[in-house]
């Protein structure tokens, strides 16, 4: 089976079940792809239909930011193509990459990482003192103010914490400063790296009311991981916030 | 019945100022002229008469037919308007005096035919325009511009011709010859022209009839001898002139006197 | 006497004929198989099942014909519009249309209405959002059956700015996902798959250039203002409503086909009046011609400039259009002519 | 040493026109007509004055001292121009006369002072525009308007006056009160007029010295009755007219004829 | 004679600087935790140490300093270029000003600048890129010495095509999550929490206040026409150059701390023209104070709308201004008065 790529998590779950050598074609963000030269068939926004239809591909995998018009352009050139909405939950991550394992031919071996990390999951948790639930503020964009909202997979990285977000009030990402200041949260996570994180970390410390603050519970996670996650990846950053969380 | 006739009309604009109590009625071929002060209300009345202001009340009829009956096409083709402001649209001589053939266009017809060539040929020698012909009217001086105008407005080949001001930018040349140009088609073509002017002297030694406007009504009309009195002038002017038939045509013609010169004669008396 | 300017036009009219047809044989050749022009004819004819083929007829060609059809209907929108408004700032989007078709498809976007109904959807709500904001444009500026040209001008750019801030609410209120798919849409493009959308742009597009035919003796006479117009028997109340309404349908067509495709209708029309001079007769099918030719030849750069990847063809026409303007602007420096 | 000197000076427009070899002096206080027909660069030759137009060759000085070394505001104190188009900004009859005395505002100025004021209101009073003060300048009459812009010029004060027919679309009677007017600033003041006019009589009438242009060249210059000859007009505008002086005031008077008229003339001779 | 006016000059200045008060308390008290304005000043002078003193010293006041520079610069630069190009579509953002900005930023944001130097970068970016803007439209429009003041209107509108479609190359170039942030930068935001940053558009766009009375003059005869101007003692050339260069550095500074705010520079000029009238005197400091306010009041409405969400300012602009606007247009229907 030929496969092409439209997205960089997609092209990320297919390398780590080792399924490389079916994919054809991925995007030039996919750095594993790009890396080992596979054809590049997209950009963020623009795809193109004429090379995808000339690597043959048997399955294209989109995504939800496939445009519509170019995945029926596909369709209509008799190429199957597989479109995953955005996961919801670490559940659903898990289930996309059976998904593409079963595409692939690797069903087993995705069974088998699910199983693992899952098993991985389920220990970390037996790390999180019992009876402490922190609120956490997870800040996942500086200018306006972006946060993890119910109903995503960011939302699974604090509950698996162990931690209560404080946006589940929320509909959408966009919060008010004076909001996180008033629910007062006991620590903030920011996804970001280098100089900005510092600098709202320090835009944050300003604030001597917040019991972040007080606590010193303010701290940056790496977004490549925490934004386009897999299985494996999910866990990793679960574990990084569960030790930054209780140490 | 005469070839235009309005009755009772009024019109103006809101609140401001009105023209009223105009009854005017003009035989086909006749050259009218208007003359009055400065907003008295004569491009007011042209407004009127060519459909850019409704009527207020009142009724105009042109060739026996009320005006309001005619298509726009059909109004241009009787009716063309040489206005007192002077525009400058980026187009060049020929193409603007060859708009003139619009009224006469159907919808569906796509270039000008030999008439409209020939026509506004015709006029653009006429008026002596020619040569200019593909200058773009910003480059023209301002009297240049007025004789392009009003060339535009005889490629209409209107029954009713309304001039306002047609020569105020002109030389006394051009003057002459656009007046003798209109008073030719007038007289050959039967043409019927309505023309508003200040200089008193060419509107008695070319119009057959002259209506004289104040405030918005009607002051006097009738034949120049008959409208250019001294009193009359005074009257609506409030200036002293001097008149005195043309030594040549005989017509009514009037002496602006200077002030300066007014006060060493009042001195001397 | 002016016999010879109708040859002049015969002779443009020629010239962006020739243009049209370079630039839809470059598009076919180009591309990521490089189809040499001698071979095209013959794989279109007999080559039915060949990779080439398919690559010709299903997705070079409707990219095409939806590029000249979409070029030709913003540009004769915008000599129309510059027409009546005399402001050579005035392009089809001025109206808000676009913002119109815009929100309308974010909507649907943001509903999740593509994935119920499917993607027809999304050319439909955004003719529906453009229809709408043209039906209140008119509205607003229609006072006693008389329309009120400055104004609506003025309206249509209000109309504009609240559609767009309405869209910025549904973007900062959704998904992200639903925010890419919102902004790739506004950035434009001609990839769209479905043929009857593109058959009925293609109609819509010479149908309003056949219509705007009707109007030209109105749009030469509006040169000289509205009151010198109707001076020469044209209705102007009415003709610029139905004028208005061709402009608004064409434009809104384009934008719900292929998204906001920006420059073509402010700059191809001001270019060709440049060149051509400012009778409509021949500037309403000069531009048409120019801009489908033009969109078909940025596409083209759009799909293989850095290959394998795709621009977004608004990059494209941007840029080409931007500097080619400035540069004549500076050394013809016919400022006059631009209205 | 006069007033106003212009030596050899010729200005145009690129490769289109040209006014050359223009040698005029004028002494101050006088008022110098200039006249000719249409195109034959008399607002060119202003547009040269003031400034709107680079010279090509030439000198022009003002009171002793090149133009080219006034700064823009001593220019526009010491010198007006009334143009030959009518503006219509959307602005109202007192703010465009009060920005007659924008010349004499420092940078930080930032309100009209009494004299301003009183300034202002003098010259309207004198040229009668009182009374449309809030009208927008859309709303007058032409005439009104030209009315305006000439109080806007007074107002500036200026010692040189550049009229470029003013009275184009006035009535006789303002026609006379504003040439009265500048006549009397003319006398008591000392101010300095030049004034491009089509009409001959009042050109003759007013002007203490005329200068006849043609095709962008001085024809004459001098006095009324030496310049306004029957045989200088015929030469210039081609054109044939009778003149006979002004029975009241004695300057030159020129009577236009009607083709209709000549040609009866003539038939009966 | 006319003294009576600068009596309702005077009134109109009361008028608006009691609507800028009233924007400040009401935006002072009004938020997550609504503050009485009885206890304002309470707060303000003794209450340090509690979470409503940090919530008025610390957002809400930076924001409402913010929020009166950046909407008092962009109408100030909105009425003066309205005044030299004497046509009622001019904006600050029309001559390209916020598309340069918008692309320094995006490139910042691409390259990952912020990463490296810190946020700094992304405000010097866009002035960076406003200034190469305004360089560039300006040498590209003076020839010998002599500005073409039409002429540069229209090169900034390209300009300002070849940044935005340079903006969608790096978008289309770029990962998801760039395109996000340069999404939303462009979006507008008063959220800027660098003190030094708001202490200097605080202090540029008074400077650019008291710089622009300098020009009164000019731009009250500029109403007249240029030759006119010129008239009237005017120099023409330098004052016009002067002029935009004012205006574009108040759009550029606006542009780089809060991104692209529409609507507030071509509106409330208009707006405040229709109320106050053409006289510049009282028109520049009328649509500074009325700007500032306008923008301070939607700030606080984009805070607490849809609260604890929070609304890109740009909605709350653009849906306020444009529906009042309309109706004013309609309304009083003194379209005239729009220059
Ligand atoms: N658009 C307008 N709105 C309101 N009032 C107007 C308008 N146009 C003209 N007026 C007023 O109407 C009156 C008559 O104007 P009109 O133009 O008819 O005068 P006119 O006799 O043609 O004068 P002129 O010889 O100066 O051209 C004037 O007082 C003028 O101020
Ligand atoms: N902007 C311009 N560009 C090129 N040529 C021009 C321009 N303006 C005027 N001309 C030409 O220059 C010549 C002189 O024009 P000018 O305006 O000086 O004439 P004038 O003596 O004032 O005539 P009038 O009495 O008709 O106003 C005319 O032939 C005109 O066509
Ligand atoms: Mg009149
Ligand atoms: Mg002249």
């Amino acid at each position: 089976k030929r496969i092409v790529s439209l997205a960089p998590s997609v092209t990320n779950m297919i390398y780590l079940m080792e399924a490389q050598e079916k994919l054809v074609g991925c995007t030039n963000y996919c750095l594993e792809g790009v890396k080992d030269k596979k054809s590049i068939v997209a950009s963020a926004i623009e795809v193109n239909v004429e090379k995808v239809l000339l690597l043959k591909p048997d399955v294209v995998f989109a995504t939800s930011l496939t445009k519509p018009s170019v995945k029926d352009a596909i369709k209509n050139l008799g190429i199957k193509v597989f479109a995953f909405k955005s996961a919801t939950s670490y559940d659903e991550i898990c289930e996309q990459f059976i998904l593409i394992g079963k595409y692939a031919g690797k069903e087993p071996l995705a069974r088998k990482i699910v199983e693992s990390q899952k098993k991985r999951l389920d220990s970390l948790e037996a790390l999180i003192p019992k009876g402490k639930r922190p609120k956490i503020f997870f800040e996942i964009g500086a200018k306006p103010l972006f946060t993890a909202v119910p109903n995503t997979f960011m939302n699974d990285f604090i509950t698996k914490a162990g931690g209560v977000n404080i946006a589940t009030d929320i509909t959408t990402g966009t919060i008010t400063r004076e909001n996180v200041l008033l629910k007062n949260p006991d620590a903030i996570v920011i996804v970001t790296m280098g100089i900005v994180g510092i600098e709202e970390k320090a835009t944050w410390e300003k604030y001597t009311t917040l019991s972040a603050t007080k606590n010193g519970k303010i701290f940056t996670v790496d977004p490549y991981k925490s934004c386009g996650p897999n299985p494996v990846t999910f866990v990793d950053v679960v574990e990084e916030l569960i030790t930054k969380l209780y140490k | 019945m005469k070839f235009l006739e309005i009755e009772n009309m009024s019109c103006g604009y809101e609140k401001k100022f009105l023209v009223s109590d105009i009854d005017i009625s003009i035989s086909k071929g006749s050259f009218v002229g208007i003359i009055g002060p400065n907003g008295s209300g004569k491009t007011t009345l042209f407004k009127g008469i060519s459909g850019d202001l409704k009527l207020k009340s009142g009724k105009i009829s042109l060739g026996n037919k009320n005006l309001k009956l005619f298509s726009h096409k059909e109004r241009a083709r009787n009716l063309a308007v040489v206005t007192q402001d002077i525009e400058s649209p980026d187009i060049t001589v020929e193409d603007y005096v060859l708009m003139g053939r619009l009224p006469y266009h159907t919808g569906f017809q796509f270039f000008e035919n030999e008439e409209d060539l020939e026509i506004a040929e015709k006029y653009m020698k006429l008026t002596a325009v020619t040569n200019m012909r593909d200058k773009f009217l910003s480059q023209l001086s301002g009297g240049e511009r007025q004789m392009v105008a009003i060339t535009k407005a005889l490629v209409q080949e209107p029954e009713l011709l309304l001039l306002d001001e047609p020569t105020s930018h002109l030389d006394i040349a051009l003057q002459i010859q656009i007046l003798n140009l209109v008073q030719q088609l007038n007289d050959e073509l039967g043409l019927t022209v309505m023309m508003i002017i200040h200089d008193l002297n060419l509107a008695g030694e070319y119009c057959d009839e002259l209506i004289l406007m104040n405030k918005g009504k009607i002051k006097e009309k009738g034949l120049p001898e008959y409208v250019l009195t001294y009193s009359n002038i005074e009257e609506v002017y409030g200036t002293v002139v001097f008149t005195q038939p043309n030594p040549l045509s005989g017509r009514p013609a009037i002496f602006l006197v200077s002030k300066r010169i007014l006060n060493s004669i009042s001195k001397e008396r | 006497m002016s016999y010879s300017r109708y040859i002049k036009w015969g002779l443009w009219l020629t010239l962006f004929i020739l243009v049209v047809i370079a630039a839809v044989l470059y598009s076919l050749s180009r591309g990521e198989i490089d189809i040499p022009l001698s071979k095209i004819a013959g794989i279109l004819i007999e080559g039915k099942g060949s990779i080439e083929y398919t690559v010709l007829s299903e997705i070079r060609l409707p990219r095409i014909i939806l590029g000249l059809s979409v070029g030709g209907a913003l540009s004769l929108a915008g000599v129309i519009l510059q027409g009546i408004y005399r402001n050579p700032l005035v392009e089809p989007y001025t109206l808000g249309i676009s913002g119109g078709a815009a929100l309308g498809v974010a909507f649907a976007i943001v509903a999740g209405l593509s994935y119920t109904i499917g993607s027809v959807i999304l050319p439909a709500a955004g003719f529906i959002g453009a229809l709408a904001t043209v039906v209140s444009v008119y509205m607003l500026s229609v006072r006693k059956g008389k329309i009120h040209t400055q104004n609506m001008l003025l309206i249509g750019v209000m109309i504009s700015f609240i559609a767009s801030s309405a869209m910025m609410f549904l973007m900062a209120t959704t998904t992200n996902e639903n925010l890419h798919n919102i902004v790739f849409w506004v950035m434009g493009s001609l990839d769209e798959a479905n043929e009857n959308l593109i058959r009925i742009a293609a109609i819509i597009s010479v149908c309003g250039l056949l219509v705007s035919y009707l109007f030209i003796h109105t749009l030469n006479a509006l040169r000289l203002g509205e009151e010198k117009a109707r001076h020469l028997g044209i209705n102007t109340d009415i003709s610029i409503k139905l004028l208005f309404i061709i402009a608004s349908m064409l434009t809104g067509m384009c934008v719900s086909v292929a998204g906001v495709i920006g420059f073509v209708g402010l700059i191809i029309p001001q270019f060709i009046r440049i060149i051509v001079g400012s009778d409509f007769r021949i500037l309403l099918i000069s531009s048409f011609l120019t801009g489908g030719g033009f969109i078909v030849f940025c596409d083209t750069l759009a799909r293989t400039l850095i290959a394998p990847n795709e621009l977004p063809i608004g990059v494209i026409t941007g840029v080409i259009g931007g500097i080619s303007f400035i540069f004549i602007l500076i050394n013809l420096g016919k400022r006059s002519k631009l209205i």
